[in-house]
């Protein structure tokens, strides 16, 4: 099946201080993850926003993931949390849109938590390969909606 | 067009056996805007950092990717080297091949292509880096200190020992705050007074520190290293400067029955007064609301008694303006009042006092000269109850919390009250006794052991009096709940400690959090304990949660030591990742539509506005403005903006969109 | 949240039901002493409230039974005291209602609990047929449910001097609509 | 001015005083007084033993009949009854879909907005009135008795403060009395214990309340329930032997106490149904209050 061949591309959003540090700590406990996944540095999740998404969507990624801070822990006291609000915002608003959100992950994956994020990466991965790739979004492009 | 330069290092083993380093050089080379590309075994060791300082002059390279382990822990290495070599620090980007490729994925060419992927992001976010300047804040290189409690006193103390100087505000006419008020401290049970005025002797004398009591913050604006504070020094009617402290004005002032403060109510003082025989400063402050002139009556007396005619009726407040390069809050706590308490009778039964009232009687130069009384009729009382969590740990009707030192307080109280009478009867009603700290349980064990001080394990339902004897009924849980009725001729409630009154105020006009309770928020409860979210403003003492005197003083020396790394340099440099509002030619100015959404969403309220004014100072626009110096680079403005008017150095729309079409 | 293994609290513990149908939580209890302290009946109970809360909190069949056979929970007086000084907001009185019906539905009440259990009984009975309460009557039922004939003979005569004592009942008129009442809430016609 | 009436069984029988005098002083008061149509008894604590979806429907039933005659607020002198209903009130109020299940049950609409106010409640908004209507020579020293119902559960009663309540202390002095300050006035009497079947208890509890006031020379014990009323008055032969003393203090309705400082005649307030009979000692003596502590 032409599907079997299929290798989901995955583009993550992920705060400097917390993921990005939770990803190197993956690194130095050398566990292992699938290598579909890349990643783009931020400061925080307070600096992700819709657009962005929609850019990575655009170029063909079949799948997203945000991660930041647990909720409270955030290095810029609250940065995470406006994110939090404006997600609770955006998500109704990418439904409305017709995004897939079973390809959107939101997660925390704290500095301490390698095995989290190899984890949250692998099951992201299946997931999405399991989804098929994500051609439903260039018709929404087409269609100038997204 | 830029003309880069990619570093590939093998880190010996540890990419070079999972990703074909070579390779991905090569391919680098034919990335568009790459001058030059080239691998190498150990890029961080010296000969590795001379190399790309070479091909940057060799090649005339204007930007460089270091493809390398985490950023996390070489980016300060490679961006040092580049800026030896002539460029901006800025200019250097790494890509993460250890950490986030070799060691998480397995030796494949899917591996080697990622490591291609991240370098080629690194790529196109350097071709639109702009070189960028730490940003330097000038520091105003002073202190304020809030609050005289021994907090505020050894924050002052130290911060002064440093070399810098300090203003403190104290809103009473003197220092000391509660530890003043306290007989015998524990564990070791020395005599409080002793202990804390030669400090407030030091703070008076001490050369940098300038003592404003009587006095409150009015207003505070401006930013780390750069406060600018306004002081309201409250007319005490005595003129500092003239006033000896004699003390002959005190005799001779007819009111008399002012409730005492200082000493909880418990005693009497005069309209003029001065709050204890050690206060520093040792100058009365008349009491406008008890004096007769000032309600109207005639009297002068306290000026006729002065011989150096230092009272002065027609005071007026002073607001003082200083500018401060740093401020610490130390404004401590305040304990429940007996009022608080519905089933231990409201506040009406004269002989339910507070733990602090316990402590004005026990103190040597208390109400009763250290000898414990009952307030109702003045008799030394033989059956003392202690009720530990008053108020505390009470979620329906007090706090939620532990207050923390009660515990220890009421070992105290029950141990003072045996030594100084033998016969006397002390029983301690508690959930649990939280004696953590050095020395700590030993001397509850002490007082239980061999000052036989009777604990019991339960709550008190209810006190009322009955034939001049407080009937005390409370439970034994270890005895399966079996109800125990005390009659004592006095109970002792361990009231809870509480914020401060005004804290809240104090805290909006500071910028700094609370906490649900209205203790002064910490930046983080842990690694940054006694910073708030506001950068340059630092807490010490029982204003961030009720807390000893031992803590207190840590903390305090902590918050110091915060406050002098700060004032130890002339400006400040940070980060130039900073977010900027965009600004456009008239008659646009900028993107921004001055909603001010931004403003509200800020963390650290670095956001504020402007307005562009023409030649005759008519407001054409209102913008937002951000200021660099509070800026920390989260990016949370950027993303809520709707017209997309500012931008994050370093992390801006652009680089970020050309990083995902990179991909 | 989810709520996995280690939160299995045993579905069919008392205090798992006490908070379904109650809505307290058992487990907020912090056993401070403060109800028994406060309790008039503390004293003449063989456990006071907290210790009845406390044996709850276990969770174990065994002290469940305990429980239920207690004569402590049939002495409480629901005054309240301790619930309004409850530090965490007990309603422990709540909670001794729902073990007295717990306690008679398995059979388990303690049988100093007959006469209250029979008093209850008469009252309601006498509410069910007239709608409102016709002491005598009630008294009646009462005194033949338990045997207790010559209890409180004097008393009577007294209260029926003092002309306090109706003879004869004095009812709602629309009796029909109290027994719907009864019946669609107990299915009990009585 | 009128409010609507709930008597309760009580009141038409055992505490029948209660109701005389309730009626008698509200006459008085100038407040007409609007039974409910066709009351049914509360429940009292019987119908929550033996279901307490009966317990609220027996409630309910009264507030809509209530509701059905236009009464907004309904008064309920029995301290038992107003516990009852008002709780059923306050669970009511904010839940449209109980209201709308227990309409079903009681075959009657009810949406939830009538209020019970207990006796106290609605004397203190007559409290200069009362001491208008009195001639202020009932100096009796009395000792104002609330007992549990009254003020617990607070979410409940919504009234006054939970403990040493002063509201029964306020009416009174408005009538010239001098309150006691005692620690007793929030003790349980023991109703709870369905009297009948734990007498000694009661004895008891009922004694301890009866001493105190005693012991602080009250000349009578104050009571705004029939519960606490026959506790204290009627069960005064086993309280004295539990207690091995003889206490004669009576125990007076709060209304039977208003009405005799108001003047009116005792056998319309029931005096003569009280089991320890109503006599009232030589009032203390005047009090004369000279002008002159404040000049100005
Ligand atoms: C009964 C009792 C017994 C205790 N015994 C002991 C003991 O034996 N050992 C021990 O280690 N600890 C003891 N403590 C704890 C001790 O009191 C505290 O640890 C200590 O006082 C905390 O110091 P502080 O400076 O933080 O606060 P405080 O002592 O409360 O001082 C705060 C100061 O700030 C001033 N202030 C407040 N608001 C403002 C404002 N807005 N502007 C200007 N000034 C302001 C106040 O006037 C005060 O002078 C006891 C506490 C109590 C209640
Ligand atoms: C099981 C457990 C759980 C805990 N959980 C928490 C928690 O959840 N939250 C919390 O706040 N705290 C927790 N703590 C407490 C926490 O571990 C300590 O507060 C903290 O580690 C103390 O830090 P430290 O630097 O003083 O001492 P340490 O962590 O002991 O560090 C001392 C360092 O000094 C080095 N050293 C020792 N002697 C010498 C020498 N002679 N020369 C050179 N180096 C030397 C040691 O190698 C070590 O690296 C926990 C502790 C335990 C035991
Ligand atoms: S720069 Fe990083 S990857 Fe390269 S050798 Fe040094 S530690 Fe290893
Ligand atoms: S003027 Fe005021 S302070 Fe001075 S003596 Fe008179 S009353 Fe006292
Ligand atoms: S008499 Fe004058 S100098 Fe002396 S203490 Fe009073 S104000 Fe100061
Ligand atoms: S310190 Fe002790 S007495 Fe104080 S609240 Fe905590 S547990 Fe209670
Ligand atoms: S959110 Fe944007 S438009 Fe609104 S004030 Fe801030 S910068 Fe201007
Ligand atoms: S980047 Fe963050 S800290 Fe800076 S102004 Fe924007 S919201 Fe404030
Ligand atoms: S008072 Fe409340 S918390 Fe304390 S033991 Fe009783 S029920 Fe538990
Ligand atoms: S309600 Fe019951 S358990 Fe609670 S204090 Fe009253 S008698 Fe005791």
């Amino acid at each position: 099946m032409a599907d079997e061949a299929f290798e989901p591309k995955i583009t993550a959003f992920v705060c400097n201080w917390c993921t990005y540090a939770g990803a190197d700590l993956t690194g130095t406990s050398r566990l292992k993850y699938q290598s579909n996944i890349r990643i783009i540095r931020l400061p925080c999740t307070g600096r992700v926003d819709f657009m962005l998404i929609q850019k990575a969507f655009a170029r063909g990624s079949d799948g997203v993931i945000v991660s930041g801070c647990h909720p409270n822990d955030c290095h810029y006291t609250s940065g995470n949390y406006h994110a939090r609000r404006r997600w609770m915002v955006f998500n109704d608003l990418m439904e409305f849109m017709g995004l897939d959100m079973r390809r959107v992950t939101f997660s925390w994956v704290s500095a301490a938590e390698g095995a989290k994020w190899a984890t949250l990466v692998n099951e992201v991965t299946d997931h999405l390969r399991e989804l098929g790739p994500y051609t439903e979004y260039q018709r929404l492009l087409n269609a100038g909606v997204a | 067009m830029s003309r880069l330069g990619v570093f590939v290092c093998h880190c010996g083993e540890n990419i070079g056996a999972t990703v074909d380093v070579t390779e991905v050089a090569e391919r680098c080379k034919h990335m568009p805007g790459v001058a030059h590309a080239e691998d190498y075994k150990y890029l961080c060791s010296n000969p590795g950092q001379n190399k790309i300082k070479q091909a940057i002059e060799e090649h005339q390279l204007d930007g460089v990717v270091v493809a390398a382990c985490s950023p996390r822990m070489h980016e300060p290495t490679f961006r040092r080297a580049v800026t030896d070599a002539g460029l901006n620090a800025y200019m250097c980007e790494v890509a993460n091949l250890r950490e986030h490729c070799s060691w998480v994925h397995e030796k494949a060419d899917s591996t080697t292509e990622k490591a291609i992927d991240l370098v080629r992001l690194q790529v196109e976010k350097v071709k639109r880096n702009k070189p960028l300047d730490t940003i330097q804040v000038p520091i105003t290189r002073s202190a304020l200190v809030i609050g005289g409690g021994i907090a505020g006193i050894q924050a002052a103390l130290d911060i002064a020992d440093s070399g810098h100087k300090v203003i403190m505000v104290e809103r009473s006419p003197a220092l000391g705050g509660h530890m003043a008020q306290l007989s015998e401290t524990f564990p070791t049970l020395d005599c409080s007074q002793c202990i804390l005025t030669p400090r407030m002797v030091d703070v008076s004398r001490h050369p940098n520190i300038t003592l404003l009591t009587y006095s409150e913050v009015e207003h505070v604006e401006g930013f780390i290293g750069n406060f600018k504070v306004a002081i309201r020094k409250r007319a005490r009617m005595v003129d500092e400067d003239l006033c000896t402290g004699c003390g002959e004005c005190l005799q001779k002032c007819p009111t008399k029955n002012v409730a005492d403060s200082f000493n909880e109510g418990l005693s009497m003082r005069r309209a003029i007064y001065v709050p204890f025989a050690q206060a520093v400063p040792n100058i009365p402050v008349i009491d406008t609301e008890n004096c007769r002139k000032f309600q109207g009556k005639k009297c002068d007396r306290c000026a006729k008694a002065c011989p150096t005619k230092a009272i002065k009726f027609d005071q007026k407040d002073q607001i003082i303006n200083v500018e401060v390069g740093a401020i610490v809050v130390a404004t401590g706590y305040q304990v429940m009042g007996t009022e608080r308490f519905p089933e231990y009778g409201y506040g009406t039964y004269p002989d339910v006092i507070t733990g602090l009232q316990f402590e004005r009687y026990a103190s040597a130069s208390g109400p009763t000269q250290g000898v414990i009384k009952r307030p109702s009729d003045g008799k030394e009382p033989e059956t003392v109850v202690f009720l530990a969590c008053s108020g505390s740990r009470d979620a329906a009707k007090g706090v939620k919390y532990c207050s923390k030192i009660c515990c220890m307080y009421t070992a105290k109280h029950a141990m003072l009250l045996k030594h100084k009478n033998h016969h006397a009867k002390a029983y301690v009603f508690y959930m649990d006794i939280r004696s953590a700290g050095k020395n700590y349980d030993e001397f509850v064990r002490r007082a239980i052991e061999e000052d036989g001080v009777k604990y019991i394990r339960g709550r008190v339902s209810r006190i009322y009096e009955e034939d001049g004897k407080l009937i005390v009924k409370g439970a034994d849980t270890l005895l399966g709940g079996e109800p125990v009725e005390i009659k004592a001729d006095m109970v002792v409630l361990a009231s809870a400690a509480l914020p401060n009154h005004g804290q809240g105020e104090l805290a909006q006009k500071l910028h700094v959090g609370t906490d649900p309770y209205g203790f002064v928020a910490e930046a983080h409860p842990k690694l940054r304990p006694v910073e708030t979210t506001s950068a340059g403003i630092f807490l010490a003492g029982a204003c961030q949660s009720p807390r000893d005197i031992p803590e207190t003083v840590g903390q305090a020396s902590a918050a110091a030591a915060k406050v002098t790394a700060l004032l130890s340099r002339s400006h400040l440099a940070r980060e130039p990742l900073v977010a900027e509002v965009n600004r456009k030619p008239a008659p646009q100015f900028s993107d921004c539509t001055g909603c001010l959404l931004c403003e509200t969403a800020c963390p650290y309220q670095a956001i504020g506005h402007e307005e562009i004014k023409d030649r005759n100072g008519n407001v054409l626009k209102t913008v937002a403005k951000i200021n660099p110096g509070l800026c920390q680079g989260c990016g949370t403005c950027v993303s809520l903006c709707r017209t997309k008017a500012i931008d994050l150095h370093g992390y801006s729309n652009e680089q970020i969109f050309a990083e995902i079409m990179s991909l | 949240m989810s709520s996995i293994s280690h939160h299995d609290r045993q579905t069919t513990s008392l205090a798992n039901k006490i908070q379904e149908v109650t809505g307290v939580a058992l487990q907020n209890c912090y056993q401070c002493g403060k109800c028994a302290a406060g309790c008039p009946v503390a004293g003449d109970m063989e456990m006071p409230s907290c210790q009845v809360l406390r044996l709850l909190q276990y969770e174990s069949p065994d002290y469940d039974r305990r429980v239920l056979e207690s004569e402590s929970i049939w002495l409480c007086l629901s005054c309240d005291t301790c619930h309004s000084r409850c530090p965490q907001t007990i309603n422990t009185p709540k909670v001794m209602y729902f073990l007295r019906e717990e306690a008679v539905r398995q059979g388990l009440a303690h049988p100093k609990s007959k006469d209250a259990q029979a008093f209850h009984k008469a009252f309601l009975g006498s509410v069910a047929r007239h709608g409102r309460l016709h002491e005598i009557g009630m008294l009646m039922n009462y005194k033949v449910r338990t045997g207790h004939l010559f209890q409180d003979m004097t008393l009577g005569s007294k209260l029926y001097q003092k002309g306090k004592l109706e003879l004869l009942p004095h009812g709602v008129k629309d009796k029909a609509a109290v027994k719907k009442l009864f019946k669609r809430t107990t299915g009990n016609k009585e | 001015m009128r409010i609507g009436y709930y008597p309760g069984c009580s009141l038409t029988s055992s505490a029948r005083e209660y109701d005389e005098s309730v009626r008698a002083v509200c006459e008085v008061l100038d407040l007409t007084l609007v039974e409910i149509p066709d009351w049914n008894c509360c429940g009292a604590s019987s119908a929550h033993v033996a279901s307490e979806e009966l317990a609220l429907s027996l409630r309910a039933r009264n507030l809509a009949l209530a509701e059905a005659a236009g009464l907004d607020e309904i008064l309920a002198p029995c301290a038992a009854c107003f516990s009852r209903l008002a709780s059923a009130s306050v669970e009511l109020a904010d839940n449209p879909q109980k209201c709308q299940a227990v309409s079903e049950v009681v075959g009657m609409p009810y949406s939830g907005g009538v209020k019970v106010l207990n006796m106290l409640a609605v004397l203190e908004r007559f409290k200069d009135e009362i001491a208008a209507k009195t001639d202020q020579s009932f100096r009796h020293k009395v000792a104002c008795y609330y007992g549990c119902l009254l003020v617990r559960p607070t979410k409940v009663a919504q009234f006054d403060r939970v403990e040493d309540p002063q509201s029964m202390d306020q009416i009174m002095a408005a009538a010239g009395a001098k309150p006691v300050r005692w620690s007793s006035k929030t003790e349980c009497c023991g109703t709870g214990l369905s009297t009948i079947t734990r007498t000694e208890l009661v004895a008891n509890l009922s004694g301890r309340i009866v001493a105190d006031a005693a012991k602080r020379e009250a000349v009578a014990i104050v009571t705004a329930c029939p519960m606490c009323q026959t506790n204290l008055d009627m069960r005064r032969p086993e309280i004295n032997q539990k207690l091995q003393e003889e206490h004669r203090i009576p125990v007076l309705y709060v209304t039977q106490a208003l009405g005799l400082a108001m003047g009116i005649d005792p056998q319309r307030l029931g005096l003569h149904r009280n089991m320890v009979p109503v006599e009232l000692p030589e009032p203390e003596p005047e009090v004369v209050t000279t002008d002159d502590d404040d000049e100005d």
